[in-house]
């Protein structure tokens, strides 16, 4: 295959046929991932190719899907469960904070977690309730949890295909409002490591850092911003959990303005966080305080009002504005 | 290569051996019925039921109006008017029946799927629509008709019926509490907390599954190698299967389990066995998992054509009946079309209203906040 | 009663007691509130007053715990839902999240949710796992919640007065390892409002922010800095959601330095949402980043670790040295 | 005062009725029992056991020791070696008779309690006091004795262990799978879908619930109105109660449903009747919520007791054996106090290990602060 420009949905499908086919204990498992081939399509064509053994349907019970998968784990395979949507993830909670993070500490060692879990996230698609939701401060507070999110297809394949062969649980977070974004996939690459941030346009005079679905609208305004002749420089985190502060700092250190974009609410988000540790790491180089964009702390709101709610082009530009202006 | 995974790829004896274990364990079990799908009147020893000829039309028209209202809605979403909608096409009896077995007090919790009960409830089938267009996350006032919000979080809502039913019984009243579900839904653990609950406190609830047979791409074999409704035995209350395309056993078979629920009897099973016609919403593609065939036979078994067949036969409805009634669906059909369209978009600012009762420092900053970012763009654009 | 020495557990106890008898709509629910009396004693003689019908043994199972809370709280009660210990709240967080916290808003404000949550919370009393855990965060990252933890007698009294009041959802985690320690308690006192901070120990020279379990290491730790020249401010936050942050940034303001302490891990943790915020707020007026003491990125360390996983007055006043010597 | 909250206060009429309605619609089920309170062998249409004398006397000697072993465990928390314990008193026979049911490689998934499990296992018992004594939060290598660690959050080792047993049939072995839990477990919603994944699998499980009649303060009725073991045929499969504290009938019981998972047809329910002779653990007072005299019915009923009874009348055993296991379970204690005080605490660095198998730079770098900020006393204290 090598190179190809993929949607990013595909590149996950690729990515976990890739995974199928070289390591027999891998296991795709979740709500509708079988002949449907999920409600995205993401797993499509893999139960026809691997399968009802290796590419499971599942009851309709979060908590037994990961609880399952738990155990699988522990039998040696290495599970990759699919969450139907953002919202959904909460009756699984208590089996992924009590027992999936906590069961290597707990064994000493002995016990390793090799299960991903794939969640679709994030608004901008028009969808009802639950559908639209961006929970990964929720996971990343919890210790023996690695939490990444892809912006673009290629990302999405390799990051996948690292999440699967991490001995840790991942959280991998789907930027559902980008599956249909087509990038270029290199499946011959030899990938950095999965922990990483990436500098994606480089800037002297600001630094916007990002993941997701939001680094799209990060890249969009830096350029808008060159237009009026400030150069943003745009982070792309990946990994929520850990998070590659060393590459932010070192961003900063240059740019010495930070604002902080997702589509969580701010209020105890990953924003909090990276403004608090940059802030300690780069004190006496900020010009200006650490900004947030993101979401309010509301409830996502009804289709209609996701425009509004969701951090767009304007309010990165205001955010960058209000930076520099300090 | 190892061993252990050329296990995983290709099936051993053994594994195939547990596979075919796994098959028919299950005969298919007796359905309460009392009209057949050829519109036959037939008796059951354990549930009866007496209606006059106005509840019997009454019946058929609240399934035909709900079928249009249903139909409307499809239509609205793929006019755009509608982001999505979950079509109860097929499973108009289940509703029907039991949503009209309810009395005034009785509490409904529904799914996302229960426009017919909405409908027996009183509720304006219009503000069904809110959430679907994305205006709202729901568009009643659940005291008015008590009928709850719809619940999309799959089972949480018979909790909510159960907890419902435990103040029920604490006021002493002898009201009933009906919770829906699906088929899916009985994987749930808090379906199976809200059958513990209602059993430990003996709380008035009927949980009312409907199993359309399909959650999304799944079939109730992915849930279940034994009929639904013996779930509840082992809970230690009654569980019975009806025949979910008969509209008169729902009503009898739910009005049974109410009765049982104000007598202080406790929590019932219903297992409404119907079928689900259309696609699990409409981003759903059925065709990628499921046979034409078997939707032509449930269409067979239409529970509007079997009561229509029924009234035709014992004269109750004559065509001026019918012509009225498709000339009413018609009108109803326009109203909806035209409410939906009429419905405005929330103002922006709703975002901050009602996330909480008592208000929140920082709501009202974000708010504050809010509006005056927005206000700076009608400054600019002056 | 008026005012009366109470140990923190006996405090809430009488606040309950209050609420069953003043109003009829008030019910206890848990698993062994009755009989019992909790397994920390704080419903202890509850059910034996007030009957099996408002105070309620449940079955072993947190979601439907909270669920049936919800479906009574739509009936028109009041109920104060028991968990017994911080580590088994996940089964329960679907429907908190989910449900619990988005009911007002999912109805545009036709239904409210009276019910209060209580958690026993945090560590150093020497238990087996997920019995020491401090999960404040996960919760107050969620819109629709209000959370709360009060550091003494008098607090525990009226915050809980209010919390039942209150027509919003109110987690109330309580400091388990101060639910001996006895503090003054006037229930004919007219109370602050219930999410405001208070300044405990006034000081000039840095301002450490605490709450529920903290606040004592931080008086002390106050008085310690105290005998050394340093004069530290001391602010009981609380409320975590939301946050008084108005009350800190006059502290703040004055004080040019601020320490955030809690039990709960630092990553994701409510010090880093204090620590952006403030430097928004105090950015000219910070002499030196907010510092954040707190847990480790780490499970919970079995009992024999934890004086040195908590943060004590050791590392508190280490973290108060590094402040003042930027 | 309003008239619904006098309602609230004093139970109506109504409210009464349904309360009364709660009672015995339970009749005490039969017991698989083989071996009488009072030492008799008794026969069983379904089940049958035959044992040699070595056999029989090993299950007596697994029992004494196990109890002794649990004994010096409570004497060592209150000398306050340890923080908390959880003794197994009273269901000796229910662990012994389905630990020694087990074939090595069966694998086990074990509440908090189940030492006498873990002894079958071949767990040596210092490992297990570990997590009590507050060293780590489980002190052995599950795959050593196929014996998994002790969980605590209650129902959730449930699904790990249906999930093991899913891999067990993917690989086309022929183990089976154990999953203890209590009474008061059977609530959970974890617990309700490890029922419905290993129906819909057909998993080779067995779960195995000590019905020991209390959850901490709560009896049974808190739980469940009907007994227990009907719980699993709502699910698709059988349920059996046994006398817990009847090792042969729990020995014979675990066996046949071990063989039915091996055998492919997927998982059983035991419910082994038994009864908690002492306090929940160590924190706990039983005399808050428990009459004496249901203890002392119990200990009539003790499982040590009728298995002796049973050797001695059939001259199985003379004074020399019993004396041969009172001084063996002296040593053992002996060895086990030791073992206990000897025990290191960890090393403070420990916290910071095995949080991730790969690695997480966050730990890395509070690692190494911590260890600096350690070393800054080390250098003050010089
Ligand atoms: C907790 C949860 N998981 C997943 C979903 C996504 N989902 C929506 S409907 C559905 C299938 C429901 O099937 P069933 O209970 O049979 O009801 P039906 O739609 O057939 O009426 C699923 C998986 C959800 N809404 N909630
Ligand atoms: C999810 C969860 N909730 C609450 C607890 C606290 N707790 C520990 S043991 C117990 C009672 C367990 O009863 P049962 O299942 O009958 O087992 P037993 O202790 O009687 O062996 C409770 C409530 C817990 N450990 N986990
Ligand atoms: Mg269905
Ligand atoms: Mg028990």
């Amino acid at each position: 295959m090598a190179v190809q420009k993929l949607p990013l949905a595909k590149a996950i499908n690729e990515s976990l046929r890739t995974a199928l086919d070289t390591d027999p204990k891998v296991l795709i498992m979740g709500e509708d991932v079988g002949k449907l081939g999920g409600v995205f399509r993401v797993t499509d064509g893999l139960q026809k190719d691997f399968g009802e053994e290796r590419v499971i349907d599942t009851p309709l019970a979060e908590s037994g899907i990961v609880g399952t998968a738990i155990g699988l784990a522990l039998r040696g395979y290495r599970p990759v469960v699919e969450i139907q949507f953002d919202g959904f993830v909460f009756p699984a909670y208590d089996q992924i904070v009590t027992q999936l993070a906590k069961m290597h500490a707990r064994s000493l060692g002995k016990i390793k977690m090799p299960v991903v879990i794939r969640i679709p996230y994030g608004g901008g698609i028009g969808a009802v309730e639950h559908h639209s939701e961006s929970p990964e401060a929720l996971f990343a507070h919890v210790a023996g949890l690695k939490i990444v999110s892809p912006s673009n297809s290629a990302d999405a394949y390799w990051m996948m295909q690292q999440a699967i062969q991490s001995d840790d649980p991942v959280i991998f977070f789907e930027p559902k409002r980008r599956y249909w974004d087509k990038s270029e996939v290199d499946t011959e690459a030899i990938p950095g490591p999965l922990h990483k941030a990436r500098v994606v346009r480089e800037g002297a005079d600001l630094t916007l850092a990002a993941y997701g679905p939001m680094v799209k609208v990060c890249v969009e305004a830096a350029a808008a911003a060159a237009e009026e002749g400030k150069s943003v420089e745009v982070v792309d985190l990946r990994s929520m959990s850990p998070i590659d502060f060393d590459t932010i700092q070192t961003s900063v250190e240059k740019t010495r303005h930070l604002v902080v974009v997702h589509e969580a609410p701010v209020f105890y988000g990953s924003g909090a966080e990276i403004a608090a540790r940059i802030t300690e790491r780069c004190f006496y180089h900020l010009e200006a305080p650490v900004l947030r964009v993101g979401g309010f702390h509301a409830p996502y709101p009804p289709a209609r009002l996701e425009e509004e709610y969701l951090p767009g082009l304007d309010r990165v530009l205001d955010a960058v504005d209000r930076s520099l202006a300090y | 290569m190892t061993v252990e995974s050329t296990a995983a790829r290709k099936p051993r004896r053994s594994s195939t051996k547990r596979v075919s274990a796994k098959k028919p364990q299950r005969s298919e079990p007796e359905l309460v019925q009392l009209l057949t799908p050829e519109g036959e009147r037939i008796e059951h020893p354990d549930y009866s039921i007496d209606l006059t000829p106005d509840e019997l039309l009454g019946l058929y028209r609240d399934m035909v109006l709900t079928r249009r209202f249903d139909a409307e809605a499809t239509a609205l979403q793929r006019q755009g008017e509608l982001g999505l909608w979950a079509s109860l096409l097929g499973q108009e009896a289940a509703q029907i029946g039991s949503g009209r077995a309810l009395r005034d007090d009785d509490y409904v919790f529904p799914t996302y799927r229960e426009h017919g009960v909405a409908w027996c409830r009183g509720v304006d089938p219009t503000n069904l629509l809110g959430m679907f267009r994305g205006v709202n996350h729901g568009g009643w006032d659940p005291n008015t008709n008590n009928f709850h919000l719809y619940t999309i979080v799959i089972g949480s809502q018979t909790l909510h019926a159960t907890g419902y039913a435990m103040g029920v019984a604490k006021d002493g009243a002898d009201s009933a509490v009906v919770a829906y579900f699906g088929d899916g839904a009985s994987s749930q653990g808090d379906v199976a907390e809200s059958f513990t609950f209602s059993a430990v406190y003996n709380a008035p609830v009927v949980f009312f599954c409907q199993n359309n047979q399909w959650a999304i791409s799944e079939p109730t074999e992915r849930q279940t190698r034994v009929p639904l409704y013996q779930r509840a035995q082992g809970f230690g209350f009654p569980g019975v299967r009806v025949d979910g395309n008969d509209v008169l056993a729902c009503l009898a078979v739910t009005r049974d389990a109410l009765e049982r629920a104000r007598r202080g009897e406790g929590p019932t099973l219903v297992e409404a066995f119907t079928y689900r016609m259309g696609a699990h919403t409409t981003s759903d593609d059925p065709t990628k998992y499921r046979a034409d065939e078997e939707r032509e036979a449930w269409e067979a078994k239409d529970p509007i054509l079997r009561l229509r067949t029924y009234l035709e036969k014992q004269g109750l409805a004559d065509a001026a009946f019918f012509e009225e009634l498709e000339a009413e669906s018609e009108s109803l059909g326009k109203r909806v079309r035209e409410a939906v369209r009429a419905m405005p978009d929330p103002d922006q600012m709703a975002i901050f209203e009602n996330v909480y009762a008592d208000g929140h420092a920082l709501v009202d900053e974000e708010r504050a906040q809010f509006a005056a970012y927005q206000a700076s763009f009608a400054e600019e654009g002056k």
